[in-house]
């Protein structure tokens, strides 16, 4: 069953976005949209809400990826993949992928009681929610997914109070057939689950944890590894969810042998946002981590 | 001249690269490869390219040597913080500047 | 073959000879049944069509703009709060192009929370860019359907058919329910102009700009402005091709009417009631009984009212002395919408002329609040007799 | 039918079947050629058991006016014991018919300026073979009897139709006995 993990030479050259985008520059979205883009393949079309993808898609006239997809509005992705998902029913289509964009806004704030809607309905399309903590787009304010203790535009000087919604496990929670959580840092991790999960039935959910250098306040040049960071301390797990079964993949599962993560105040200290967290806090969310993991080590004994 | 005429009546874009325009000129410092050492290019075989893997605006090719896009690079520097040989060098474009200059 | 059934079942055997392929739709009273007869279609196979049960109007819509995208002719019906629900959507529709047919099942809107009659819902609908046909009978609701999607398809612009909960929507008349072949000699399968499609990639509905911009070709493309004005023109050119649909329909189904107007009794009156519905069917009995009186009244239903038929309505008024126009909605701060559209219509074409009709406003069936015929008859005797506010007046209102 | 129009209410409960008995009675007046039916139900929040009401307008000519009735020529009422919870007759013209589902004796009612016709349509249903409460067919049966409007064969010819599925030679016994057993005058 388990397919040959594709290296970075295996990797397909062909490339479904031009260069010269309206991305920021040191961007996590455009690396995993590139990369799952490539493992989709040129028979998809595409759904995307407002979000920093609609700005990186490209202004009318010149679009900046090279398949169809339609825009549509903020609270209405999944709904609209359902639409695109009928008409390609009654055409007797059932060669063409349909996939949904959508950040993290769009998704566990004002879309979710549309992919709710959808994968209740078990609409045969892949979401993928490309978490880049916050809405960006709009200048850096909070959502539903942006971790407790980071600054933004409206939780300016305490930064956010509250955790960081669990949207794989509220899609977990849908009986779906597959459920991911990638990291843009991770990029080949995210190219074999696409793979993975494209024949099973139903909705496929897909979360991308993608840094943001303008939102997270760090140099651009350090966007990789600050992605790695957030797995390396095991605070943001990369795993899959196939038929209800969970299990940890790529860096996250190694970590269950090696027993060893980095201390999670490495990744805060990395981002300007976490500048308010206090080393009390930090502290406690450290036992958070160390508890999570305890229950991973315990499982694979 | 208008567009009475345009084909279209609605937002209908067709693809194609620079929607952002010539984002080489966002860059502060430009990518300078060092063959010497760069895997692919030291052992000329293909190899390594997680330059080319990582980069966000796909300007990096996957060849020997790798070559960047100036036209678009827009200098983010992933490409110099990942590679594993550090054969990348992020340099001051003023430092081009002073070159085209002269 | 003419059958009795009741105004909601009159829609969706519309909807089935039209052949939708993909029907969205959530339940809302006194929508609901249209929507659960065409899933009965789907299950027993009368109708080949997806139809899928989704989470919200919102939705609702959203499943019609991407299926229709796509390529496939849609389907939607709603009322009252849901057709708020959709707003948004129903903008997206129409700016999109999208020739989607939906039903409004006219209803109050909350708060407070009311389930009968007005048409607040759709009237406020009224600058989203779609056309707005309204029905005075069962057979208004089945043909209009069904010209809606030639209209729609052929102008590329969204339509919403109107028709009264209740009133219309559950009671049961008869109506002649067109033969499938006769509906297919009229209605030509949809042939989108573009379909999203990976082997012609296009990305649709994208962030445009305020100013024009060159595309990859080099040619000049609109920017939003040109789009938006692109909509407004073929809303406009929509009445002409509107005349079109109502010659082509005759010429297939025998029944002949005029596209925007539907006059009683007007050729000699000095005094026109105008309304929308079910309501204007209800005047002609006032008007008969008026006209027994000696009274020179008529009544004239407007059935296009998106885009506006100014200049048709405007003619049609010409020499009268007074417009008395019922409504069960208003422009609340102002007047019934229909009235001030009117008085605009009436001040563009015959201002000026020293023909001017005053045109007077009644609002009527607010809510569901029973319209008495006798009422009806009384207020417009008064009106005919003098003018009788320059408000709005509230027929049977018990403060 | 003698007049060219006539206006009959519908008493019943929610999920008595009163609007499809109505919807019946305004087929068959169609096919006999009374252009102008209109059958509306009461408007909002039935639920099962609690009144309801439907009207029926027949017409030589297409009707215009879709307002409720408010001057019946007939009611019918398919409860006896809605007569204590409505007020059936409100509106009901002078020598207007009241169509009665009752178990009781006709000569213990007591209408003045109205004509009543009773059967005990329970009963007859149960006894045509239909579960015990559905009177909406049956009562058709006795309208007819009261009222002499289209024809007992052709009502019983549409509730066939509209049964078709559903038990059609009880419905239609139900209202052939009672078409037979209904009680008038008086």
């Amino acid at each position: 069953m388990q397919q040959a993990k594709t290296t970075i030479l295996s990797l397909p050259t062909g490339e479904f976005v031009h260069p010269g985008t309206r991305a920021c520059t040191g961007c996590g979205l455009s690396i995993a949209y590139r990369v799952g883009l490539k493992a989709l393949g040129p028979d998809t079309m595409l759904i995307v809400p407002p979000s920093c993808l609609t700005v990186l898609q490209g202004l009318f006239p010149v679009a900046s990826t090279k398949l169809p997809c339609l825009n549509v509005t903020f609270a209405s992705t999944a709904a609209a993949a359902t639409g695109i998902l009928a008409t390609l029913k009654a055409q007797g289509n059932t060669h063409t992928t349909v996939a949904a964009w959508a950040g993290d806004g769009g998704t566990s704030d004002i879309g979710l009681q549309a992919l709710s809607g959808a994968a209740e309905r078990g609409d045969n399309f892949i979401y993928f929610c490309y978490d880049n903590e916050g809405y960006m787009n709009t200048g850096v304010q909070r959502s539903g997914t942006t971790p407790i203790g980071a600054i933004t535009a409206n939780t300016p000087f305490k930064g956010k109070l509250q955790q960081k919604k669990d949207v794989p496990a509220i899609m977990a929670a849908h009986h779906l057939s597959y459920v991911a959580a990638c990291s843009a840092a991770y990029p080949l991790d995210l190219y074999d689950k696409i793979l993975k999960c494209r024949d099973l039935p139903g909705t496929k959910y897909f979360h991308i944890h993608i840094p943001c250098p303008p939102g997270w306040g760090y140099d651009p040049r350090y966007g990789i590894k600050i992605g790695r960071l957030a797995v390396e301390t095991g605070y943001y797990d990369l795993y899959e969810v196939v038929n209800g079964e969970f299990r940890l993949t790529a860096a996250s599962e190694k970590l269950v042998e090696k027993r060893k993560l980095v201390p999670v105040r490495e990744y805060f200290r990395s981002q300007s946002r976490f500048k308010v967290l206090t080393e009390e806090q930090i502290a406690d969310i450290q036992k958070q981590i160390d508890d999570k993991w305890e229950g991973y080590y315990k499982k694979s004994d | 001249m208008g567009t009475r005429h345009y084909r279209r009546k609605t937002s209908h874009s067709e693809h194609g690269p620079g929607d952002g325009g010539r984002t080489g000129s966002w860059r502060v410092e430009r990518p300078v490869f060092d063959r010497n050492l760069c895997i692919p290019c030291k052992r000329n075989k293909e190899a390594c390219f997680i330059c080319w893997l990582f980069c966000p605006e796909i300007v990096i090719s996957r060849t020997i040597p790798p070559t960047v896009d100036l036209e678009y690079c827009k200098g983010c520097g992933i490409c110099a913080e990942e590679c594993p040989t550090k054969a990348i060098t992020m340099v001051d474009e003023a430092k081009f500047a002073e070159e085209d200059k002269e | 073959m003419h059958i009795i059934e009741d105004g909601n079942a009159a829609a969706a055997l519309g909807v089935r000879l039209c052949r939708p392929q993909v029907i969205a739709a959530y339940p809302i009273t006194p929508q609901t049944p249209v929507t659960e007869k065409l899933s009965e279609y789907v299950e027993e196979g009368s109708l080949s069509a997806q139809y899928i049960p989704v989470e919200s109007e919102h939705s609702a819509l959203a499943v019609c703009i991407a299926a229709s995208s796509a390529g496939a002719r849609v389907f939607t019906a709603t009322s009252a709060n849901g057709l708020l629900y959709m707003h948004e959507q129903v903008q997206w529709a129409a700016g999109a192009r999208l020739p989607i047919v939906m039903c409004v099942v006219n209803r109050a809107v909350g708060a407070p929370w009311n389930i009968w009659n007005d048409q607040q819902d759709s009237i406020s609908q009224r600058d989203t860019g779609w056309i707005q046909m309204y029905c005075a009978d069962h057979q208004q609701i089945l043909d209009t359907v069904i010209k809606a999607y030639w209209l729609a398809e052929k102008v590329s612009i969204p339509i919403m058919v109107c028709y009264d909960g209740y009133i219309l929507s559950h009671t049961f008349m008869p109506f002649d329910l067109p033969e499938a072949g006769k509906v297919d000699a009229f209605l030509p399968p949809f042939q989108p102009d573009y379909a999203l499609n990976p082997r012609e990639p296009a990305n649709l509905n994208t962030v445009t700009l305020p100013d024009v911009r060159v595309d990859v070709h080099g040619e000049l493309a609109h920017g939003y402005m040109e789009i938006r004005y692109l909509l407004q023109e073929d809303l406009r050119l929509a009445l002409a091709a509107a005349a079109e649909m109502e010659r082509r329909f005759a010429g297939v189904f025998g029944r002949t009417a005029d596209p925007y107007l539907e006059p009683y009794r007007c050729d000699d009156a000095d005094f026109v009631a105008v309304g929308l519905g079910s309501l204007t069917y209800q005047l002609r009995v006032s008007v008969d009984a008026l006209r027994a009186e000696g009274i020179r009244v008529g009544v004239m239903g407007v059935r296009f009212y998106r885009p506006f038929p100014d200049e048709a309505i405007a003619n049609a008024l010409k020499g009268k002395k007074s417009v008395i126009v019922f409504e069960k909605a208003l422009s609340y701060g102002y007047e019934g919408a229909l009235a001030s559209d009117l008085k605009s219509a009436l001040y563009e074409y015959l201002g000026g002329t020293g023909s001017l009709p005053t045109v007077q406003n009644f609002i009527a069936g607010i809510g569901g609040r029973e319209i008495h015929t006798q009422e009806l008859t009384d207020t417009l005797r008064a009106a005919t007799q003098a003018r009788v506010s320059k408000e709005p007046v509230w027929i049977g209102l018990k403060l | 039918m003698k007049k060219d129009y006539l206006e009959i209410r519908w008493h019943g409960r929610g999920g008595q079947g009163a609007i499809t008995a109505a919807k019946v009675v305004a087929g068959a007046a169609f096919s006999s050629g009374f252009a102008g039916v209109v059958m509306a139900p009461t408007f909002g929040t039935e639920r099962r058991g609690a009144p309801v009401m439907t009207s029926l307008k027949i017409s030589k000519t297409k009707i215009y006016d879709l307002s409720p009735i408010e001057k019946p020529d007939i009611v019918v009422v398919l409860d006896h014991l809605l007569l204590k919870e409505a007020d059936v007759t409100h509106g009901l013209k002078p020598g207007g018919i009241i169509v009665l589902n009752t178990p009781m004796a006709h000569e213990t009612y007591h209408f003045k300026d109205f004509n009543l016709a009773t059967a005990d349509v329970t009963a007859i249903s149960v006894e045509a073979g239909l579960p015990h409460g559905m009177v909406n067919t049956g009562i058709i049966g006795s309208l007819e009897r009261a009222a002499n409007l289209l024809g007992i064969d052709l009502l019983i010819e549409r509730i066939e139709g509209e049964f078709r599925t559903r038990r059609p030679e009880k419905n239609a016994l139900a209202a052939r006995l009672a078409y037979e057993r209904t009680a008038t005058g008086g």
